[in-house]
């Protein structure tokens, strides 16, 4: 099988995650489309494993291990994400990115 | 050896203090027992010490070919290492000079610290008081027995602010708050002279101790330019200590504190720490002629001026400090030309103004008033005080035998044998000044003890505590001058060679005694009594205004300075300066100098501070802060707080380096 | 073209399509459910690949919890769940990066793995599990250790603290805001520029 | 073990207090006071015991000791040297000392708003970069500590201080900074200049002795250095960031800065710019001298024009550091000692003034003099007595502490180095000690009037009215130990000077003798 076929489909996957990112108001889509995100890395990971092992051997499937990793903390961070989502709805009564501007200037 | 033991002297004042400062509120006595038995330990560790200086120095054969032999003890520890080779060292030096000085501090301590007893009795902050007493006890020793110029500079503040706290002993009023500023103040400012001094004379020698310096200066190691720089920075700090012309105006405004203080300090010890420093540092001042001319000159104005000051206060205290000036500048003047004669007034007079202070004291705490126009006829109630006062008064007019006679005499002796143009000026100025002294003395006492009361108190004769020590001093009144009666038979025996540095020096100065000066001398003295006499035997039966119109020459000038006098009281002395009287003038001009100098410091201070620091040096540092500030509005622009478009920057910021890397990577 | 890279394609096209339509969607709920089908294609993509266990445990960590984490989520911040506006200002910018950032992976990917190809073959989760707890044994407690952090740290996070309001009204809050401050007297201070009083702009 | 570990735990324990601090939950806010005090006696315990044992160990009091040298960034040739000598000894137990006695004083108040937590977190942080600087012997960890200073500082003024509080501290730590960063470039152009590439200042300082640095390349540096330290002493023209950051500071804030803050710049100079460029500093020591007698009669004159007390302490610190540099300047080794002794008297005299003031701007909520308006002897006597006393000591009344610093300082200017006299100097430097003599006056004068205008006369009835309380037993905790170590070493200057001089002649043989 071509190698490009899965790196493409990652490709996809995380441009569309950070376009979702840049573009969305609400903080839970935006939490989404950091998943997206996450995922196109596993992917990524899943098919150099694979990649490597066809060339040299990988014995200690590196890239997997490392993917299931990912997965994991990818379930934390979304865990956290959504803690800190609900922390800015109790104090700002909406969930809105651009509504939080503390920082402005 | 008990002057191995000499260190104990100042010790014992210093552990008082701290006792009674920690301790003394809970004694039933509020801590003056502690100063009491204090200073009377003392007191007998100093006449120990003194009786065996006293012995080793009258024991040894007078060599008149060589000098050397006298009595020197120095025991020092290394305090602090400052430089490569120099070092500070607390040490002592224990000589005929020093132990006339711990004999004549710790007798008129002890007898101030009784008389304060009575004197200060139900004063709020009497614990306070003694404790300040043992301090100031402690800081004159230390200044006394000091190796080392740096620990003498030590005990010389110590002193000043001693002084400067119980001038103020009183500081809920603004007059004395101000009278201590300018006390401290005005001293410091000679301080400046004496810290350049010491630092000069520390560097042209290599070392900071009184033995080195001697000695190198001796040597001939020191320059004789520096030399001379150094001894007239010295004398300013002298001047400014012993309150010479043209920096006394301190001392009659120190009257403002306590009398026994004014009794202690400001007549029988720190005011002559000048003149002990001079003799401390004798055969260096005889190096230079010019500082020895100094010394005569200043010595010889202050003792004129500061006596014609005195015959127009009103305040008995203030004649009692004008009178000191005038002595302190006597011994200035005579240490110019004879060791032995100024070292010897500075002891008579030590013990009879003390005792005059002391006295005044007691009119006051019975009069209720520092001014003789409330006093007169004080001698029927008082008798005690009235005799010794009488006693005391003799001995400053110098009426032979008592104790200023012999001393003041020497000075005159030593001026004329001396010759030159500043000896002549001395002898004269001196011989005018012992006519003035006795008439301001007279008039003293006849406006306080003859007469009618015109008070409104109820006068009475002060309690024991503070009678005994008035007695005791007046007994050294009287007899203390014999100890160095110009006879050669007791100069070999007695004060002169208990105080020499050098025992071959009075061989070479022999003191003689001229009989015709001595009898010129007691006219003169005679001649200002019954001048007085003549005129205010009768002073309490006339009006006092309408008798100032009538006086003689030298009394209309009084009436002028009276006047400027007053309103000087008053402070509206700027006008009155016009008066015709030259040493008021004189000396108002100089008062306004140093307080002109003062506002006119303020008055830089803070046109500096205004236009320098605040706007000139600060425009620059705002300017810069201002342009960041222009330059942060535009830039912070793009801080929108819009976390998305941030993260977009981001991710346009990794296309084009992941560009760059690819394309500039190939 | 062979069955394997058919499927791939199918993957592709299916994950791509939704994940367009995640973050497309007006609805946020159709988003959701959308991110879920995004998911599967790539669980499905790991089968693909051999990666067996990773792809079940995609399926249940991501399509399962992650997803209803979300659900909850949107629930609980009472989100306006009907279609409406989702999108703000910067759609056009984020638009262009992520085309571009896609041509240039795309491009890299070419380049540099354009003609590898691999060699299908199953990993099984016996193999994988013997390398977690041998080789991989200490990133994976301290993986352990990090969920067990976050999900403190999330409790902490959403925990209530007390005097806190269900609702949050924005009027009391800055009362308490301004009782805190005491007394700003002086106008704005702004750091590092003049304060009233010291004259500096004014020259 | 002791030996290579003793200084490094020490420096860094406040920073673990810090952060020990840093966890303690809100609701237990009150509970950092213990923890940050247990830290800070557990810190001036072991400076203690490194003093201790810095006599009786194999140093014997003198040379470097306590040495750690180990790679820290090797690739700028930046490495972890620490180490302690008889010049860093008395600056480094003072500052454990002070810190220790503010975290005392934070018992008795903290100004609003308060929160214990950061405040004591902010100053056991300050505590580590002051006492680094003292210690490190490394330009790059050096000038870390520096700037670790002033992150704190700039919190505590600016979070803690006055009313005009964000423009004090936006102006000190802008200013300082710009100071820093001047002299950063400094220490680059040393570690290239030297052929060994190196930061470490023992191997930069042999490097200069041995003539690695041209004259020209050595004024050039000398001053970029001197700007960064002149800044921070602060010497004459450059102090105006000094009166308004300690006016506006807390209390605590304004004795760390005037106690310690200050010393870091004259340190610089003893430590870095006199031993690594000597032929400048020969070179500009008429100008640092000249401008520190500048500094002394234009900060006494400064501070007569003063309405404020806190404001008015500034300005006397600008005049006492003015004799610090004089004898810096002096270059001799007796100079230095001065310099040196000066540090510790003002670090302890003005630390006291700060906290006296600080006290009495509690009671009274103002440290403008008309508006205390006198009589502090009378409402609060043991606050106005330990006040005058303070004031006393500052104005250099010996044998407190601050004269051994002026008159040393003076007699050492009266006799500059070799080198100096060889220029012609001779007679400059002479006339300078007139002056500064003349300074001694002036400062007299103004603490006298502060005096008169605080302590003295009757208090005004709202005062007497307001009931005051006098000093607490916090308070009189804290400062105790100030009182005491003020008197002890003026009476026996020899627990300064028996420490520095044999470093300070070290330094200075090798420096300019080469």
């Amino acid at each position: 099988m071509a190698a490009i076929y899965p790196l493409t489909f990652a490709a996809l996957l995380f441009s569309v995650g950070v376009y979702g990112v840049l573009s969305r108001r609400n903080a839970v889509l935006v939490l989404m489309s950091v998943e997206l995100m996450i995922a196109a890395v596993v992917v990524n990971l899943v098919a150099m494993n694979e990649i490597v092992a066809t060339q040299m051997g990988d014995p200690l499937l590196t890239g997997q291990a490392f993917a299931l990793f990912v997965l994991g903390i990818g379930a934390a961070e979304v865990g956290v994400g959504l803690a800190i989502v609900l922390l800015l709805y109790r104090n700002r009564a909406n969930v809105n990115v651009d509504d939080a501007e503390l920082m402005k200037y | 050896m008990i002057a191995e033991l000499s260190w104990l002297i100042p010790a014992v004042p210093a552990v008082s203090a701290a006792l009674i400062f920690l301790i003394g509120k809970r004694l039933p006595r509020h801590g003056a027992e502690i100063g009491i038995t204090a200073m009377a330990a003392t007191l007998v560790l100093a006449i120990a010490v003194a009786a065996q200086v006293w012995r080793a120095n009258v024991g040894v054969t007078i060599d008149p070919e060589g000098g050397g032999g006298a009595f020197l003890l120095e025991r020092a520890v290394t305090l602090a290492p400052l430089g490569e080779d120099i070092a500070v060292q607390l040490g002592m030096r224990v000589d005929g000079l020093a132990a006339m000085m711990f004999v004549l501090v710790a007798l008129v301590s002890l007898m101030v610290h009784i008389y304060s007893v009575g004197y200060m009795h139900g004063d709020a902050r009497y614990t306070y008081y003694f404790g300040l007493l043992s301090l100031f006890s402690f800081s004159m020793l230390l200044l006394v027995i000091a190796s080392d110029l740096l620990v003498l500079l030590v005990g010389w503040e110590l002193v000043g602010v001693c002084s400067f706290l119980l001038i103020g002993f009183w500081w809920e009023r603004k007059e004395i708050q101000d009278a201590s500023m300018k006390a401290f103040l005005t001293t410091k400012f000679g301080d400046v002279g004496l810290v350049v001094a010491v630092v000069a004379l520390g560097g042209a020698t290599g070392s900071f101790a009184i033995g080195d310096i001697l000695e190198a200066v001796e040597a001939g190691e020191v320059s004789h330019g520096l030399l001379t720089f150094a001894l007239i920075a010295m004398i300013l700090g002298v001047v400014g200590k012993s309150a010479q012309f043209p920096l006394h105006t301190w001392l009659p405004d120190a009257m403002a504190g306590p009398t026994p203080v004014s009794a202690l300090i400001h007549a029988a010890t720190m005011v002559t720490a000048g003149g002990f420093l001079v003799a401390r540092l004798y055969p260096a001042f005889h190096e230079s002629a010019a500082a020895t001319g100094t010394l005569a000159v200043i010595g010889a104005i202050t003792l004129i001026t500061a006596g014609l000051l005195a015959l127009v206060q009103s305040d008995v205290k203030k004649v009692l400090a004008y009178s000191t000036i005038s002595q302190l500048g006597y011994m200035i003047a005579g240490l110019a030309f004879s060791y032995v004669a100024g070292v010897f007034h500075l002891f008579t007079h030590g013990f009879f103004k003390a005792l005059l202070f002391l006295g005044a004291g007691s009119l006051i705490h019975a009069a209720g008033s520092n001014h003789m126009e409330a006093m007169g006829g004080l001698r029927r109630f008082m008798p005690i005080t009235f005799w010794t006062f009488l006693l005391g008064s003799l001995a400053l007019i110098a009426v032979p035998p008592f104790a200023g006679f012999w001393s003041k005499d020497e000075v005159l002796v030593s001026a004329l044998d001396a010759g030159g143009y500043t000896g002549i000026l001395v002898f004269a100025l001196g011989g005018v000044g012992g006519l003035i002294t006795a008439f301001y003395m007279t008039r003293v006492l006849y406006l306080v003890f003859a007469g009618q009361y015109r008070g409104h108190g109820q006068p009475h004769e002060s309690p024991a505590s503070m009678t005994f020590p008035m007695i005791v001093l007046a007994v050294a009144a009287v007899g203390i001058g014999w100890v160095n009666l110009p006879v050669e038979a007791v100069q070999a025996r007695a004060f002169s060679s208990w105080v020499m540095y050098d025992l071959g020096y009075w061989v070479e100065h022999p003191v003689e005694f001229h009989p015709f000066l001595a009898l010129m001398a007691t006219v003169l003295a005679l001649a200002g009594v019954l001048g007085a006499w003549a005129i205010y035997r009768t002073y309490p039966e006339r009006d006092p205004m309408y008798h100032l119109g009538i006086v003689s020459h030298v009394l209309e000038r009084r009436y002028y300075l009276d006047d400027l006098y007053t309103d000087l009281i008053s402070r509206t002395a700027v006008r009155d300066l016009m008066g015709p009287a030259a040493a008021w003038t004189n000396d108002a001009v100089l008062d306004g100098v140093v307080a002109g100098a003062g506002r006119g410091a303020m008055g830089l201070g803070r046109r500096l501070y205004r236009t320098g620091d605040q706007k000139g040096l600060e425009g620059v540092v705002n300017g810069l802060g201002v342009s960041a500030l222009w330059s942060a509005a535009r830039v912070r622009l793009a801080q929108s707080g819009n976390v998305q478009l941030y993260a977009g920057a981001m991710f346009v910021g990794v296309v084009v380096l992941a560009v760059a890397f690819a394309v500039g990577g190939n | 073209m062979a069955a394997p890279e058919l499927f791939m394609l199918s993957a592709l096209v299916v994950g791509g399509a939704a994940s367009l339509l995640v973050v497309t969607a007006r609805n946020v709920v159709h988003a959701a459910l959308f991110l879920v089908v995004a998911l599967v294609s790539v669980a499905a993509s790991f089968l693909w690949l051999g990666a067996e266990f990773l792809a079940w445990a995609q399926v249940l960590v991501y399509v399962g919890a992650v997803i209803v984490l979300i659900l909850f989520g949107l629930m609980l911040t009472r989100a306006p769940i009907g279609p409406m506006a989702q999108h703000n200002e910067n759609r056009k910018l984020a638009a262009i990066v992520a085309v571009a950032l896609f041509a240039l992976l795309t491009g890299l990917n070419v380049a540099s793995f354009g003609g590898e190809t691999i060699e299908l073959r199953t990993t099984g989760a016996g193999q994988l599990g013997e390398v977690l707890y041998l080789q991989w044994a200490f990133p994976f407690v301290v993986l352990g250790f990090l969920l067990t952090v976050s999900l403190i740290g999330a409790l902490v996070l959403a925990r209530r603290e007390e005097g806190e309001g269900p609702l949050p009204d924005p009027g009391p809050h800055e009362e308490i805001a301004a009782a805190r401050e005491p007394a700003p007297t002086d106008a704005t201070p702004i750091p590092g520029g003049p304060t009233p009083g010291r004259e500096i702009g004014s020259r | 073990m002791w030996e290579s570990a003793a200084l490094s735990v020490t420096v860094f324990l406040p920073l673990v207090g810090a952060a020990a601090i840093a966890l303690i939950p809100h609701a237990k806010e009150r509970s950092a006071k213990p923890v940050a005090l247990a830290v800070t006696l557990a810190t001036f315990a072991l400076s203690l015991l490194i003093l201790a044992s810095y006599y009786l160990g194999p140093a014997g009091g003198q040379g470097r000791a306590f040495i750690v040298d180990v790679e820290w960034i090797p690739v700028i040739g930046a490495g972890y040297r620490v180490a302690i000598d008889g010049i860093s000894m008395p600056l480094f137990v003072l500052t454990n000392l002070l810190t220790l006695l503010c975290v005392v004083y934070c018992f008795h108040h903290i100004e609003p708003p308060g929160r214990p937590r950061a405040f004591l977190g902010l100053i056991l942080l300050l505590q580590t970069g002051m006492a680094g600087t003292f210690v490190a012997f490394d330009l790059i960890l050096f000038f870390v500590f520096w700037e670790l200073v002033l992150v704190p500082m700039y919190f505590l003024i600016g979070i803690w201080g006055g009313p005009h509080r964000e423009y004090a501290a936006v102006k000190f730590f802008l200013y300082t900074m710009f100071g820093s960063m001047i002299m950063l470039v400094g220490f680059i152009a040393l570690y290239f200049g030297a052929g060994a590439e190196t930061f470490s200042m023992v191997e930069l300082s042999q490097a200069a002795a041995g003539g690695e640095y041209g004259i020209v390349f050595q004024r050039l540096v000398f001053l970029a250095i001197f700007l960064g330290l002149a800044i921070k002493v602060p010497m004459w023209p450059f102090h105006t960031w000094l009166p308004d950051a300690h006016t506006e500071a807390p209390t605590v804030g304004s004795v760390l800065l005037a106690g310690i803050m200050l010393k870091m710049g004259t340190y610089g100079f003893v430590r870095i710019a006199v031993p690594m460029l000597p032929e400048a500093a020969v070179d500009y020591a008429p100008f640092l001298a000249v401008l520190a007698v500048i500094a002394i009669l234009y900060g006494a004159l400064c501070c007569m024009a003063q309405t404020d007390l806190k404001r008015l302490i500034a300005f006397s610190s600008v005049g006492h550091m003015g004799f610090v540099m004089l004898g810096i300047a002096a270059l001799t080794t007796a100079g230095v000692n001065a310099a040196i002794f000066g540090m510790v008297a003002h670090g302890l005299i003005t630390g006291m003034l700060f906290f006296v003031v600080g006290s009495l701007k509690h009671r009274y909520h103002t440290s403008t003099i008309a508006d205390i308006g006198g009589g502090v002897l009378q409402t609060t006597p043991r606050i106005g007595a330990i006040l005058t006393f303070v004031a006393i000591a500052s104005l250099g009344l010996p044998p407190l502490p601050g004269f051994w610093g002026e008159v040393v300082a003076l007699y050492a200017a009266f006799n500059p180095a070799e080198a100096i006299v060889d220029a012609g100097l001779l007679g400059l430097f002479r006339v300078l000690v007139v002056f500064g003599a003349i300074g001694t006056l002036l400062t007299a004068g103004y603490f006298l009037t502060m005096l008169q205008r605080v302590t003295m006369g009757t208090p005004p009835r709202r005062w007497v009215d307001a009931g005051l309380q006098d000093v607490s037993p916090i308070e009189l905790g804290a400062w105790t130990p100030l009182l005491v170590t003020t008197v002890v070493v003026g009476l026996v200057p020899l627990l300064v000077f028996g420490i520095t001089r044999p470093d300070v002649s070290r330094i200075l043989t090798t420096a300019l003798t080469g």
